[in-house]
């Protein structure tokens, strides 16, 4: 049987192409089956499960935008007071499920050290709703809420940084994943699953070739250039100590990456602000490389 | 099977402790604090074996009892106001996906201004969500309709979530004498929970998908008609309750109290007050109908007992502002096809905690007999002595 | 039948609601029926508060405040600076005051009868600090008889379950207060 | 065994039915493998987000090829684009 | 002055750039989104004058206008359904705080199921807030009724916020013929917005303290008359705005259309169709009575037009679950003291974008006819051919 | 005329001793008059507007418990909008309003970089409902949600650490303040008031004595003791550097503040729970002191 | 009053809607009263969508969806395999398929004309992208009469306003097929 | 002028109002300070919760002295525990 079919069946409403379809794939296959899965609403809910059918085959919930993590952490508890303790519990959202408007619950969830896994896939928009602008939107992309326009490029905020945001919350577990490196999701996921007790949080890049006004074939050509330009960094932090998995020779210059995505079309050219986010990167990558260089014990659970 | 002194919200504690309650998620706002305080100080000393979460706030305590219900535990959380309108959202998915939460609300005014004590807006704004709602008028009453909550929520034939309300302040916060069933009995009555489509990686299945309009509205189509028909099972438990715990309310559904011609038609903990006045004749003529459920709305009971008064008088603790008080409306909407049917007035009392005490009852009776049917009035406290 | 109400006036912190609390359950435990509430305002500590008991041989199902009580306790003379006692007291009602002498500024009217002890004094000398709340209640039973010591002592053992060593003192204060009173 | 449709609240539990949506009816162009150029090494598997490739045994042939099933492949040309081989062509579809 | 065909989204962008707006605030949800994106393309285009803010959350955004215009800026959001529902509490803050507020209503279906499509469960779901409710037709009434609402809130014996109701898809989706109003008569029409209590350093004030029960009770009461009060102010609005800009919509509260001796209730697009129908005669001695104005609720107006019926027969797109459609219990009330009262029956239809088409109609005029007053029915669909 | 006075006036409800009232007469009187506040409900709140009185003689808004920092935006853009660049809007809440239910809306402003300031100002628990246990709490407290009961021993998990929180959102500036240490924290919330753009953000521990179980001459004793024994670090980010405003020579006992507290009273004499709370004071430090000497760049607004 | 109803049968992405827009604005244009509207389904690109479109000398004030077109075009012959456009369409009434040949599938009933235009042909001819959401409009003009091929041209400027080259582009496919099915 | 009761929606006019409201009848314990010992070095002021405390030119005094307003005071006795120079007691309140 194909890569997570077992958990997933064909037949979505996903558009062709779609990145966040790879990465359910992968993730499902690497939950396995003793998992409950609590979603936010979003392409991913909206298109697997169209009443009288889903793509499930996993026990799957659904309840509104906001609240994922909140589900997710009832369901734990009722397994753990039924004295289920094997069944791992995901709350898995879109970064406007879980960035945004199901932030304070993921944070509370984070908080509380509830014993879950949150996925958050992140088409770095509000795809469902047709592209608009979120927390996860990339600095100068245009969405249809930040759109390019005649007075203002595109998004004039940084992407919020989900993952060290809960690093700093001292969640178990904190990976981000690309499914162009699938493996490594795979493992993360896998890792994140056997762990029991505390909140592991998976943050995945998740091209949207429809919202990004890329050609549907290149949606992981898109994933593997977000690695190699350095924009999207490969790393996971475990017990405070930061690994970062994979480390470009030579970072690929970041137009290469905006060449091929119309909503990047507009700063085509746009030597300043191309400089700007490589030096942005650049930046991070340093502070990355510091801390883990230096082996600074970042917060944890305990 | 003693009766005990204690307060309101330690009493809804001690008796959702013998629920077999296996999941408790809520987050703290006057006037529910004590309820959910004293649970966390059984939780802390082992004497209630079940999950506890502290939520960061009540949109997360509804989701995640909605979760926990969904895998098969039963679950409690209780919220007041603000609170409540938090979970506005989630409230009707809980109804829509038919999951049967119960959920005690110590009923208080909304915002603005800011506002801590007692009156029905809070819950009444949650009328049209598929929840059935009690409104109790005692502290032994809220102790026995939770029992009964869990009983009717988990009937197969209902399968709907209960929201048993009590007056902030009234009745959360007053000392009095409650017979507080005990645990084997309790679990007796109540059986195990066994929610018939849980959430289990053995059975899976996928809750809370996508409706297109005509499945929507085939599925609205089935919980409206659930609501309905849930009169049916509320007082058959409410019966079967009687007997074995020997506590009456009405038929559930409805109490009527006295047999004056002009009906007083009320909800909550007022109803003490009006039967207080009807025992000691101050109120001339009066007799009491008080709506124990809203939800479902007793609507052929109410005809039953109001189409042959000379008067109806309700009592409304809610307006919906640019109308009237919705218990009026709804009563006015039962009584709309009757011969000669009674004059029928609203007096939206008791807002934001202002006392109903027996100067207003008093006032409200009086200057019903006097005003036409029809006549929608506020009393906001300023039109009778407040040192009756 | 016969009901009573019973008032307490206290400053937020000094456990007037509590007091209203014991005096339900003494009052259950000889046999009556009771309720007590407190008056919810937003005060923080030091503010005035008041708690409010209705004592009764039948089951009370009156839910309003108390507006006029038969009997008021003041836990703190200096409150009655700022609190017009009188007018929540029935005609012919009883007021007593935890204070060390007559209250000057408590002008009896309606036939109302004033008394006074001097609880802080007491609740110094056996519990060590000034916990009036509870043994207040000790001149209330005597001067009313509504309550029994013994009703009382039961209802202190309920309220202090956890705290043994409270409950003992509250209850030897408690019965100081009531003997003084009653001679 | 109940029906979904006999359920309350929209409680699915035809599990994995999407399947009964054959999405290959909204391709344009379909992805052709050639099986004398396919390896094998099942990388387009991995990122089709349909899960409709599979390496398998095919006829004629002694190690396991790229298999398509039509069924469900919506044409998003992923395969062909990160096949390292080569084996996957396109044209245009045609019904 | 001329009409031009555009969508209904783009038309409602047009017309808020065009009323001198300085804040908007808003998070997309289907079927608002094109409304903000095409304000987004306006303000990323240089083409109107104002802050727009991405807010993270429905919440965030009423909050946000909220602050904006205590703050002394005319302000817009725009949401739909889930998103209403979550600004559920501070819905009714808004209005406590007597701010005058403008939001545009894309009415949408409540979840459980999550479904897209419209019906007016969202924003009836409100009804008890404070909010004045305009309920529209037409894409070019949404457009004039925006420019009223900012009129009606920002005047001084109103004070209040208004939501402007437009069905989701029928009326957001629909590319017709629209006259935006140009922007230098609607400025002129408006006025600058001065509120009279803005948050200013020079004039220091406070808003929303906490209020004790009988202020509390005081401003409610404040409150529910200006509610009832801003009828006057909606006809006078609607008045001078015909004269200046040539369109009625009946009084500005309602619209009475045909004159057949069974009157239809309804609000909303679905009106449209009834006159089609209406004008062919294809609903036998049928007329329409078309709330506009929910909120505050046009009482005595509408006992005047249907009192003289044989029949009254109520379309609700949402139902009270456990009792009927608002509309029809709002309905009965107003008649209730009539003599010689019509039948009245209520049709819940159209629930979760179920297309309320002429099979429906008919089904449901041809239905009332034979079945007795007070009859509730839920209509999902299946009672009709789909292929009219 | 005292400190705070000209915006803050005495007769306010809040408790004898209240550490609460303290920090706001020192943050009112630093921002001066030219402000707007946008407060959350809480303690602060409810003492000082009881209609129709008010203590505050700035202008002063509050709607709901989650929103002061939307609240705030909208406050904001329209003074911009208005042309008015000139006053500052502060979102101000306790650790409620700002670190649980109202942190989705904190993050949101962040994450857009709103220019206001916001202020947390900390009791570690919500005081005005009666002390129960927020994300504030810190660990081991007893709290009437978190009590400390025969089985469970008071909250059982870590203070949420909302200052570096913010700084992983890119706060233009992040500032920790003790009421102890009035002078720093006036000049640290002088020093937000005079930046323009970007959200910067104050964390203020504001000891509550009733809910502490204090006594309330002892509010001042025991903020100074949450310094010297470092559980309360006094630090600043600026500009992605880390700044440490002071360091005790030496930690005094966690014991010592314990002591003072009817909160912790259930853990004296707990070695191994007090030990276990040193040592993460200790890997705190160790992380911070850290940062600062190396010079990491933390996450900064461009 | 005359009222004509049109719809328009496409896959997600493929400009449906636009289809029906286009034809709205152009009817307004040549001085009718139109209308337009999609059927929102939830589906991605690639799925089935219909669009809608009235018609009318008076103003349009019905707005149920439409059941029966008097017109329906299909963009995309495949879809005739899942769609049934036979029931979708009015006695008498017509279908114009974008198609290289006469559908096959196809099977007139109740009097229904049947035509075909090869769009696909023609766009990649002259826009050189398979775009025949709009051009297909052509072929309705022509058949119908209902718009004017100028009133096409003003709807396709205004629709893209901001991308002239498309719209030019588009304006000459479309005229090309106006003219080509006139023949 | 309009009064804060004539307003709409509870706005409050009468900024600083609570100042009509004297805490200091909640006082258990009064703070007494010792002028001679007071060095007027201002750290009471500092921590006083009410603002109730302004260090002033005092009669017979030539340095400004710590004043306590006992209008507000509420006798929490931090001023009295925060003095560097042990010049404020506490007695009992008695009125
Ligand atoms: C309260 C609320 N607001 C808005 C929406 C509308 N909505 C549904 S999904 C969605 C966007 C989802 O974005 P994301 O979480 O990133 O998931 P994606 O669609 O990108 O997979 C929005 C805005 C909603 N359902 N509920
Ligand atoms: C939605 C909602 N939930 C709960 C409450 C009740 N409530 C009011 S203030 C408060 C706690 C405030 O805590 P914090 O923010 O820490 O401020 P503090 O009182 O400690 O100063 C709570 C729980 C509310 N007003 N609204
Ligand atoms: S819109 Fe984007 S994320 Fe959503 S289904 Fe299409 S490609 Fe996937
Ligand atoms: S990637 Fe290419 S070579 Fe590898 S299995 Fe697929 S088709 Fe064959
Ligand atoms: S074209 Fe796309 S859907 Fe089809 S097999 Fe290749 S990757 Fe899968
Ligand atoms: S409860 Fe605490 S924070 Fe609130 S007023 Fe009292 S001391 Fe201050
Ligand atoms: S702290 Fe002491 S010495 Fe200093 S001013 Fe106050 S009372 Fe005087
Ligand atoms: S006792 Fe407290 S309130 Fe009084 S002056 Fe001293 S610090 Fe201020
Ligand atoms: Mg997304
Ligand atoms: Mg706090």
């Amino acid at each position: 049987m194909g890569i997570g079919l077992r958990q997933f069946a064909p037949g979505h409403r996903t558009c062709a192409g779609c990145g966040s379809a790879i990465v359910f794939r992968h993730v499902l296959e690497a939950l396995g089956d003793d998992v409950i899965i609590c979603q936010a609403t979003g392409c991913m809910e909206v298109t697997t499960t169209p009443y009288p059918e889903t793509s499930f085959k996993v026990p799957w919930i659904h309840v509104v935008f906001e609240n994922a993590a909140s589900v997710a952490t009832g369901v734990k508890r009722a397994l753990k007071a039924q004295g289920n303790n094997h069944t791992r519990v995901v709350a898995m959202g879109g970064d406007g499920g879980m960035i945004d408007i199901g932030f304070g619950a993921v944070s509370g969830a984070l908080e509380r050290g509830e014993d879950i896994i949150i996925i958050v896939y992140d088409t770095e928009a509000y795809s469902n709703t047709g592209l608009q602008r979120s927390g996860g939107t990339p600095f100068g992309a245009s969405t249809t809420t930040s759109p390019a326009g005649k007075k203002i490029p595109g998004k004039q905020e940084w992407k919020k940084n989900i993952a060290m945001i809960a690093v700093m919350h001292r969640a178990k577990y904190v990976a981000t994943a690309n499914p162009a490196f699938w493996a490594d999701l795979q493992a993360k996921v896998r890792k994140a699953y056997e762990m029991e007790g505390g909140t592991r949080l998976i943050h995945i890049y998740s091209p949207c070739p429809i919202g990004w006004h890329v050609d549907p074939s290149k949606t992981i050509k898109v994933a593997k250039l977000a690695v190699e330009t350095g924009l999207w960094m490969l790393y996971e932090v475990e017990e405070g100590k930061l690994k970062i998995n994979y480390k470009p020779k030579e970072f690929k210059p970041v137009e290469e990456y905006f060449k091929l995505q119309g909503r990047f079309k507009h700063l085509l050219g746009r030597k300043d602000i191309i400089e700007m986010v490589e030096r942005h990167v650049r930046e991070h990558w340093e502070m990355m490389e510091k801390v883990e260089k230096e082996g600074i014990d970042l917060p944890k659970l305990v | 099977m003693a009766r005990e002194v204690m307060e309101g919200s330690q009493a809804v504690a001690r008796i959702v402790a013998n629920c077999d309650v296996k999941v408790i998620a809520a987050y703290p706002i006057t006037p529910q604090t004590h309820i959910v305080q004293e649970l966390a100080k059984m939780h802390a000393d082992g004497l209630i074996d079940c999950e506890f979460v502290n939520v960061e706030a009540e949109f997360s305590a509804i989701s995640a009892i909605l979760g926990a219900t969904a895998a098969g535990a039963r679950s409690f959380t209780a919220t007041s106001s603000q609170g409540l309108a938090l979970m506005h959202e989630v409230v009707f998915a809980a109804a829509g996906m038919r999951l049967p939460l119960v959920m005690v609300i110590a009923n208080r005014a909304l915002s603005a201004p800011i506002n801590i004590w007692n009156d029905h807006q809070d819950s009444i704004a949650e009328r049209d969500s598929g929840w059935i709602q009690i409104y109790c008028e005692s502290v032994q009453e809220v102790v026995d309709s939770v029992v009964q909550a869990y009983k009717i929520a988990e009937n197969k034939n209902v399968l709907l979530p209960v929201m048993v309300c009590m007056d902030g302040f009234y009745l959360t916060h007053v000392y009095e004498p409650v017979e507080i069933p005990p645990k084997s009995k309790v679990h007796k009555f109540l059986g195990k929970f066994n929610y018939p489509y849980k959430l289990d990686p053995k059975k899976p299945l996928t809750m809370g998908p996508l409706g297109f309009p005509a499945d929507y509205a085939r599925l609205r189509k089935q919980l409206a008609e659930a609501v309905w028909n849930s009169k049916k099972v509320i007082k058959e438990v409410h019966d079967i309750y009687a007997k074995q715990f020997g506590r009456v309310y009405g038929d559930g559904l409805l109490e009527v109290y006295g047999d004056g011609s002009i009906a007083l038609v009320a909800m909550g903990s007022v109803c003490g007050t009006i039967k207080d006045m009807i025992d000691k004749d101050e109120l001339k003529d009066v007799c009491l109908v008080r709506i124990r459920t809203f939800r479902p709305f007793p609507k052929d009971e109410i005809v039953e007992v109001l189409k042959d008064r000379d008067a109806v008088v309700v009592l409304d603790r809610n307006i919906s502002l640019g109308n009237a008080g919705a218990v009026y409306l709804e009563v006015r909407d039962a009584l709309y096809d009757e011969k000669d049917k009674p004059k029928v007035v609203d007096f939206v009392v008791g807002l934001g905690g202002v006392d109903v005490n027996k100067a207003t009852l008093n006032y409200v009776v009086e200057k019903a007999r006097t005003v036409k049917s029809g006549h929608v009035e506020i009393v906001d406290g300023s039109e009778v002595s407040s040192s009756y | 039948m016969t009901m009573h109400e019973i008032t307490v006036l206290g400053r937020g912190g000094q456990g007037a609601v509590t007091s209203a609390y014991v005096l339900a359950k003494a009052a259950f435990h000889d046999g009556k029926e009771s309720q007590a509430f407190p008056f919810f305002g937003v005060e923080r500590r030091g503010a005035p508060v008041f708690s409010f008991c209705r004592i009764s041989d039948e089951q009370i199902k009156l839910r309003q405040q108390v507006y006029h009580a038969d009997y008021l306790l003041v836990l703190d003379a200096a409150l009655l600076d700022n609190v017009d006692v009188i007018s929540r007291v029935k005609e012919g009602g009883t007021v007593i005051v935890n204070s060390t002498h007559a209250p000057d500024k408590l002008k009896s009217a309606k036939g109302i009868n004033i008394h006074h002890v001097d609880a802080t004094n007491i609740a110094l000398k056996i519990i060590g600090k000034p916990f009036v709340n509870v043994i207040m209640l000790g001149a209330f039973a005597s001067i009313s008889g509504l309550v029994s010591l013994n009703g009382l002592k039961k209802a202190i053992d309920e309220m202090f379950a956890s705290k043994p060593e409270v409950a003992k003192l509250n209850k030897k204060a408690t019965e100081t207060i009531y003997k003084s009173m009653k001679n | 065994m109940p029906k979904t449709k006999d359920l309350p609240g929209g409680i699915i539990i035809d599990v994995g039915s999407t399947a009964r949506n054959k999405t290959g009816s909204w391709r344009t162009f379909r992805p052709v493998v050639d099986l004398e150029k396919c390896t094998g090494c099942g990388i387009c598997e991995k990122f089709c987000p349909e899960g409709c490739i599979t390496i398998k045994k095919v006829k004629g042939y002694d190690k396991p090829k790229c298999t398509i099933d039509y069924d469900y492949c919506k044409g998003c040309l992923i395969c062909m684009e990160e096949c390292p081989f080569k084996a996957i062509s396109s044209v245009v579809e045609s019904k």
